[in-house]
């Protein structure tokens, strides 16, 4: 039996974010992207979640990221539930 | 005479923090101060106390640092040489605000110099030989019984104030036995919610000096400040000997000071009307004490084992309005009684 | 099986602060420091830990971490550990150092609170640079590697060659932990977080001194950027500063 | 009760130290101020250790014997160093094993300390013996305190060295007794 | 004009060291004076001299020692909490007489503090933070053009008297820039036939503070205080101005001296007859030159970035006859002109 | 072959002054001076040598020797050496160290010192406790010995275990030459002589920083005779602190 | 001459210090008294880096500005902080491209520079249009000194950076003409 | 062809000796003794030669010696030559 697809949901603290760009680089699924039009309020272009499904919750950004800006959540299964 | 006991001052020192409840000892081996580090080496672990022979004097300041913001009574003590390196954790110190003790057994300098006894670094205790504004009290023990006493009395001072406290000392003060009656007084406990306890139920604690946003660090010197001018209020110890209708006064403090009252006897039963002020906290300075004398008093001697460092403060005190002389000896030379007299004589006009 | 509420992957450990970290974006220090806070949430020991921060660009640790801290001056974070630990055997404590402040000024320190086999935990952060006071050359600095202080690149005929701090402390007998790792790629971090987990278990055990390298990016005084400074470790340190567990006695027995 | 001002001096080994802590714990018994001061620093040289101790009514200024009431020596560099710091009249014990008699205008008693205590089988209670001499002439304290302290100062060190001791104590005594 | 270049204070420093002939350098990095050492480790070399980065502030000093017993010219630099940990070892080099200089670029304290300026370690670099007797000649620029000119300057007065020169600078010094005339005068060569270069065709030199045969030492100690006898009788230098009418007499360095002129400038606009005196060596003292203005000057502010420190020098020299009021920023605070001129106005009846 | 005049097997070195060494009786710091002198006269070096005397027992040895010297602050004859070497770089620097002085309070300076590769020549005194200052605890002191801060004996658990020096200084890449040898038998001594008489021909080779530590009595704080402390090296102090020579890069290229 | 105090700020990477130190370098071929202060310290901080250039006839007291003639500011907090120290009709050169003009009796000029620096293809030439525009408006140098001002500070750079910076200076310097 | 005996001379320079023994110890030919009557002006008993003829010149007595109390030389071949 095929385990159904997990989706997740990334929680971006913006304001704390430096837009060095590792969650970006490290990955896999590029799911994240430095913004190209807003910065935040320390004047940094920070990162916006730019493919939110294609997110398969391997915490990369998460591992990377050194200013602790990205929480994950697993999503609950049932149809409908994404916002 | 209530039982006493035969010590030396450095052994006084160390069994006066052991009673003072010292919890923790870092030190660092140099002459003439061995006897101490040594007998907190014996007996420290007897109480189930701390003691650590750590790998320098730098490493025993900056230990008896974590150990006093973890909110134990810590203690170090070297010589000269040991406490100049000591100087930037003393500063440290100072800026955290933590209670400790450090005991100054001084021998003659500068650098290497000799193991004989000193009071060379006077201007190091007082005045600050680490950087930035700050000041540690400073105790003045003349006798056994006082370099036992004061100990455990700094360890209270201490706690008291948050500030660091030392007992400036000589070798031969280190070196010498006296007989001794030992401290029975229970050491004053105070909260200390500050330390560093793990943050428990609590905000966390964090020990430091450093204060880079603008202006806050200025606000913490401000409130040292406030501290030591309440501990010049509070602390100031001075002790006066033959002083009441004293003509000539002697100012002298420790090993110098037990030699100036000799003099001061010795002078009046010549006729002259001599005094001691021997001052005990060094700082906070007597400077109060000393003024109050000034209507009678015709003449000032200081002595001391130095080129002229306490007759700054002496004359700072003074501010013109008495002649201050003074009689030094230096690197490792001690005053004789007879040349004191004699300077004394020779300030009051009975030169022989 | 369904869920029916989300449920947390990652969230924010709760020893980290609100306080945003002063590291330059892309800086080694948040990578590890956030790894620490999730170890001591895992560990459940925040309410007894105290940290030992350095002088170095992590001087302000103290208001990242919702712990109680000490500073400690340049170079002196052992002894400070020490004395916290000697006073109250029952806290976790841990010094954090940079290689400037472990390996140059506090050289001294660290061996002799290693040889003692001090019961805490050491994270020794090598960026062959000083970085707080502006890129000078550390004694971690690489052959050849343009600093403030060698700017014609380090010479190793004056200058010395880059110090192997792992290896050396490896040479006394009492530390019961002593690996170098590094905060570059995935594996590695992870890798790195396992042995941060260790130390502090070691040390619960009462197991004595563990020091922990971890090989760390500063993009700004490597002029690189962050990706590549992470790619730069890989690439040009980690040949020099092997990753491996160079002492690992093994929990279990006390003391 | 007079003051006593008294220097104390050997080669390393003679345990004049010993002796000299002896003779001042014996002193605060009695006395109000007492001082012991080891030599140390620039002072040691010149093949002598010694000590100094001070009995007095009143407050000690300085534990450094200036002007000495008595000497005991145990070797000839110590005799030759302190003799100009004994007073006018003052009293040397010198070991006469070791040292010539000194010259000049001072009460000098001798005794044969290191002979003495090589017949009774063990050197170094030599200092015991010159304690014992010593105690005798200063007519500070009776055979008994002294025997009781040299007993309590001894135990330490097990009971066959406590009696070697106080024989010791005993001869010197005797040795120092009326004419001597 | 002369052709001037721009530099900041520090990299002043180290170019003025360059032409003042220094041979080697020994640092560590301590931010607000890293630019000076940047400044070494790129032109030392170049000029085919030593720049050595040391493992810490105590290494640093003691290779200085070295290289100053081996007879050449030698130099460090720190910040305050550096300069403190070299305290051991300036009283090694004071007490074996090894000309060298120090240049201490102060910040805030106590502690860690901060990195703004700061005029906290006068007590450290005048009164002496190590242990024992000993002096440093300590002198204070003002300006960038100073920084340089002194630091050049401090190596032929080292030479002089075999004895260390401390350049006393403050963050604000450092880190401006100002134009500058370089230095173009030799530096002053003397023999060092104390130096160790090997005994060849001669007895063997020792460097030395250690004398432990009695009395040594205080000989040695006696011939240190009359060569700071006489340094202090030929190289106190001042700098008076607008003195010679004043009735208010401002006393700063460094700084605060620069402050304290434009303070002046605008009391005396406004009918205050102001000056400014300016101690530029702050050991030797010059003592005399104040006291010499006590006739005529009615106040004395002394205006620093401490708690007053130099202030006791000032009263010192003062001795009560003169009111001395104090005006001090702490922990990298400065003052600003508008407070000491609203001081002074207050002490001079003029508060508005 | 018969001789018609007396020929000199050995005499007194001409480096060494006509003062007696202050030594206690048996002492080994005088055994390696002796051999220090007589290879200096050896090498013709005499005129163009400066010593760095160490605070230890040593700290007198200008006295000793007819050679330029220089005192050092306790533990900082690396630094004063470095400088004195980089200040003339012709001259023959050694420094003279006390295992207080250089394992304990003086730890990073050597260290520094033999990373840099400093071209100077360290002998290493170890006799295993602070002489000078009434036998107390160096780093080097055995496990469970007295001394006067370790009255029950040095416990390994707090106070840690005897650091070897030369292993530690070997981890280091620029020395050229690293050894431990003792001066305890006849063999040894000549040993010694040996590595020392090849460090500073290294020395003038330009090879770099040499260090040979040497195992020395101490009878005083030893409480044993002068001949039982030579036993107690071969028999205690050796399988402890093994001779070997951990590092000889060879001489002949230049820097 | 009058005295000029100029403070000028921007974010880290906006090349302030570089117009600042080039500013300070043409002052000093004409006022006695010169002082450039960078950002230091406690300053260091809220997301500007700044430094202060003062062109003086008498001795400068503080090289730190109290009160300025001019502001030149390159991003919005830039501004927020200094606009209080701006004397009463003093002047701020402003990035139009990241800073909301300021209100009040301020002689402002703003020009898009970053907007213009990206045109000319190289973001980081912005700071030297501000300092062509500021120049303009000061009317202390002509516009020669500042080119060969620019040209020499930018030599070592390469030669693409120096024409880089001359037409940089001149787009500033031309925009900030009359009625700008 | 046997090789003549050489002789030697030890010169011992008393008032450098501190009666540590070790000479005495490490002698193969126990030439030397430790005075039993005799002492030094540092009051130490010094070595003598007891045994002048036993030398065999091995050096030992040197290379042990901490204070540098002894010379050795070697003897002319020719008889009568010891004094
Ligand atoms: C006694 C002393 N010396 C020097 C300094 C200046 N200082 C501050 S941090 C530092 C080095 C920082 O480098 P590192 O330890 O590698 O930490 P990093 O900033 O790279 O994390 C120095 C030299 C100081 N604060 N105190
Ligand atoms: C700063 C300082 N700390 C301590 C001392 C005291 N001191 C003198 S020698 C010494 C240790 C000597 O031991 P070691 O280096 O082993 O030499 P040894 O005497 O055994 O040859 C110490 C701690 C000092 N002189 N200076
Ligand atoms: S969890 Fe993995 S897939 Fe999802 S955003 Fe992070 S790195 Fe990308
Ligand atoms: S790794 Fe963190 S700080 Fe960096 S861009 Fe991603 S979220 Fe922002
Ligand atoms: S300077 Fe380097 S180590 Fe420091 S915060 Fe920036 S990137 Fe990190
Ligand atoms: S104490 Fe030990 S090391 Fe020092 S001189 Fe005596 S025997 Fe030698
Ligand atoms: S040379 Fe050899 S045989 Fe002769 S005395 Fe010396 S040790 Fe003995
Ligand atoms: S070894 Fe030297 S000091 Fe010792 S007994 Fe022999 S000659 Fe004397
Ligand atoms: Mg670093
Ligand atoms: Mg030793």
């Amino acid at each position: 039996m095929a385990k159904p697809k997990k989706r997740y949901r990334l929680a971006v603290d913006i304001e704390r974010c430096k837009a060095c760009g590792l969650c970006v680089a490290y990955c896999p699924r590029a799911v994240l992207e430095l913004s190209r039009d807003r910065i935040n309020g320390k004047g940094y272009p920070f990162v916006e979640v730019a493919a939110p499904d294609a997110c398969i919750g391997c915490q990369s950004c998460v591992w990377v990221c050194p200013d602790c800006v990205i929480e994950i959540f697993e999503s609950p299964q049932e149809e409908g539930d994404r916002s | 005479m209530s039982k006493r006991v035969l010590m030396n001052g450095n052994e006084a020192v160390a069994e006066g923090a052991i009673r003072g409840g010292c919890d923790c000892y870092f030190g660092y081996p140099i002459t003439p101060q061995n006897e101490l580090t040594a007998y907190m080496a014996m007996h420290m672990p007897r109480h189930g106390r701390v003691f650590v022979q750590a790998e320098s004097e730098v490493a025993a300041i900056n230990m008896v640092y974590g150990a006093a913001g973890a909110g134990v009574r810590a203690m170090t003590s070297s010589s000269s040489p040991g406490v100049s390196l000591k100087q930037e954790g003393l500063s440290y110190i100072a800026g955290a605000e933590l209670p400790m003790v450090i005991v100054n057994v001084q021998r003659g300098g500068p650098g290497l110099g000799n193991i004989d006894p000193s009071q060379g670094d006077y201007f190091q205790a007082v005045k600050g030989g680490g950087h930035g504004d700050y000041r540690l009290i400073v105790l003045a023990p003349d006798s056994v019984q006082e370099m036992h006493d004061f100990t455990a009395d700094a360890f209270d001072l201490a706690d008291r104030y948050r500030n660091p406290v030392m007992i400036l000392a000589d070798g031969r003060l280190g070196q010498m036995m006296e007989p001794l009656i030992l401290r029975t007084r229970e050491p004053e406990r105070v909260e200390k919610p500050w330390a560093l306890t793990g943050a428990r139920g609590r905000e966390k604690n964090i020990i430091r000096s450093y204060f880079s946003v603008d202006g806050v660090l200025e606000k913490r010197n401000e409130a040292l400040q406030t501290k030591y001018r309440r501990i010049a209020d509070a602390e100031t110890r001075v002790d006066p000997y033959l002083m009441d209708d004293a003509e000539l006064m002697l100012v002298a403090y420790g090993t110098c000071a037990r030699l100036a009252k000799a003099v001061a006897r010795d002078c009046r039963a010549a006729g002259i009307r001599a005094g001691v002020l021997r001052p005990v906290s060094l700082w906070p300075y007597p400077t109060e004490a000393l003024r109050s004398y000034l209507d009678r008093v015709k003449n000032i001697l200081v002595v001391e084992m130095s080129a002229g460092q306490m007759v700054e403060d002496v004359r700072l005190a003074v501010e013109g309005a008495v002649p201050v002389h003074f009689h030094g000896r230096m690197g490792g030379g001690v005053p004789t009684t007879a040349d004191i007299r004699a300077k004394a004589d020779e300030i009051t006009g009975r030169a022989r | 099986m369904t869920t029916t509420t989300e449920k947390p992957v990652f969230t924010r450990p709760q020893t980290l602060t609100d306080r945003p970290m002063a590291y330059c974006p892309g800086c080694g220090h948040g990578i590890v420091q956030t790894l620490m806070a999730g170890i001591i949430d895992e560990l459940g020991i925040r309410e007894k830990t105290v940290g030992v921060a350095p002088v170095g660009c992590a001087v302000e640790t103290y208001n990242y971490f919702n712990i109680d801290m000490s500073e400690a001056a340049h170079g002196r974070v052992p002894a400070v550990a020490t004395g916290i630990k000697r006073a109250r055997p029952d806290l976790v404590v841990f010094g954090y150092q940079g290689d400037g402040d472990l390996a140059s000024i506090g050289l001294a320190e660290i061996m002799h609170a290693a040889n003692r086999g001090e019961n805490y935990t050491t994270i020794f952060i090598n960026n062959t640079v000083y970085g707080m006071t502006g890129g000078q050359m550390a004694p971690t600095t690489l052959a050849h590697q343009k600093t403030q202080t060698t700017p014609l690149g380090r010479d190793p005929e004056t200058t010395g060659h880059p110090m192997r701090m792992s290896e050396i402390i490896a040479t006394l007998d009492s530390p019961c932990l002593v690996a170098r790792c590094a905060a570059d790629t995935i594996p590695n971090i992870r890798k790195t977080r396992a042995l941060l987990l260790k130390a502090f278990q070691y040390q619960l055990a009462g197991q004595g001194f563990s020091f922990i390298e971890i090989l760390c990016t500063c993009p700004t005084h490597w002029h690189l950027s962050p990706k590549d400074s992470m790619d730069y470790i890989g690439r040009v340190l980690t040949p020099i500063f092997p990753c491996k567990t160079f002492r690992d006695r093994g929990a279990g027995h006390e003391g | 009760m007079k003051d006593e001002r008294v220097i104390l001096s050997g080669s390393g080994g003679q345990g004049l130290m010993f002796i000299g802590k002896l003779f001042a714990q014996m002193g605060m018994d009695v006395y109000p101020h007492v001082t012991f001061m080891p030599s140390y620093g620039a002072e040691v040289r010149g093949g002598t250790s010694h000590c100094r101790v001070i009995l007095s009514e009143e407050a000690i200024a300085s534990p450094v014997v200036e002007i000495a009431d008595s000497l005991v020596v145990m070797n000839q560099p110590s005799l030759d160093r302190f003799l100009p710091a004994l007073r006018e009249g003052g009293r040397a014990i010198y070991n006469a094993s070791m040292v010539q008699p000194p010259a000049g205008s001072v009460a000098a008693t001798g005794v044969p300390a290191t002979e003495w205590a090589l017949e009774m089988g063990d050197a170094r209670v030599a200092n015991v013996i010159m304690l014992g001499a010593y105690l005798r002439k200063t007519e500070l304290f009776p055979f008994e305190t002294a025997e009781a302290a040299v007993a309590e100062f001894s135990a330490a060190k097990g009971p066959d060295a406590e009696t070697m001791n106080r024989q010791a104590l005993k001869r010197g005594w005797d040795a120092a007794g009326d004419g001597a």
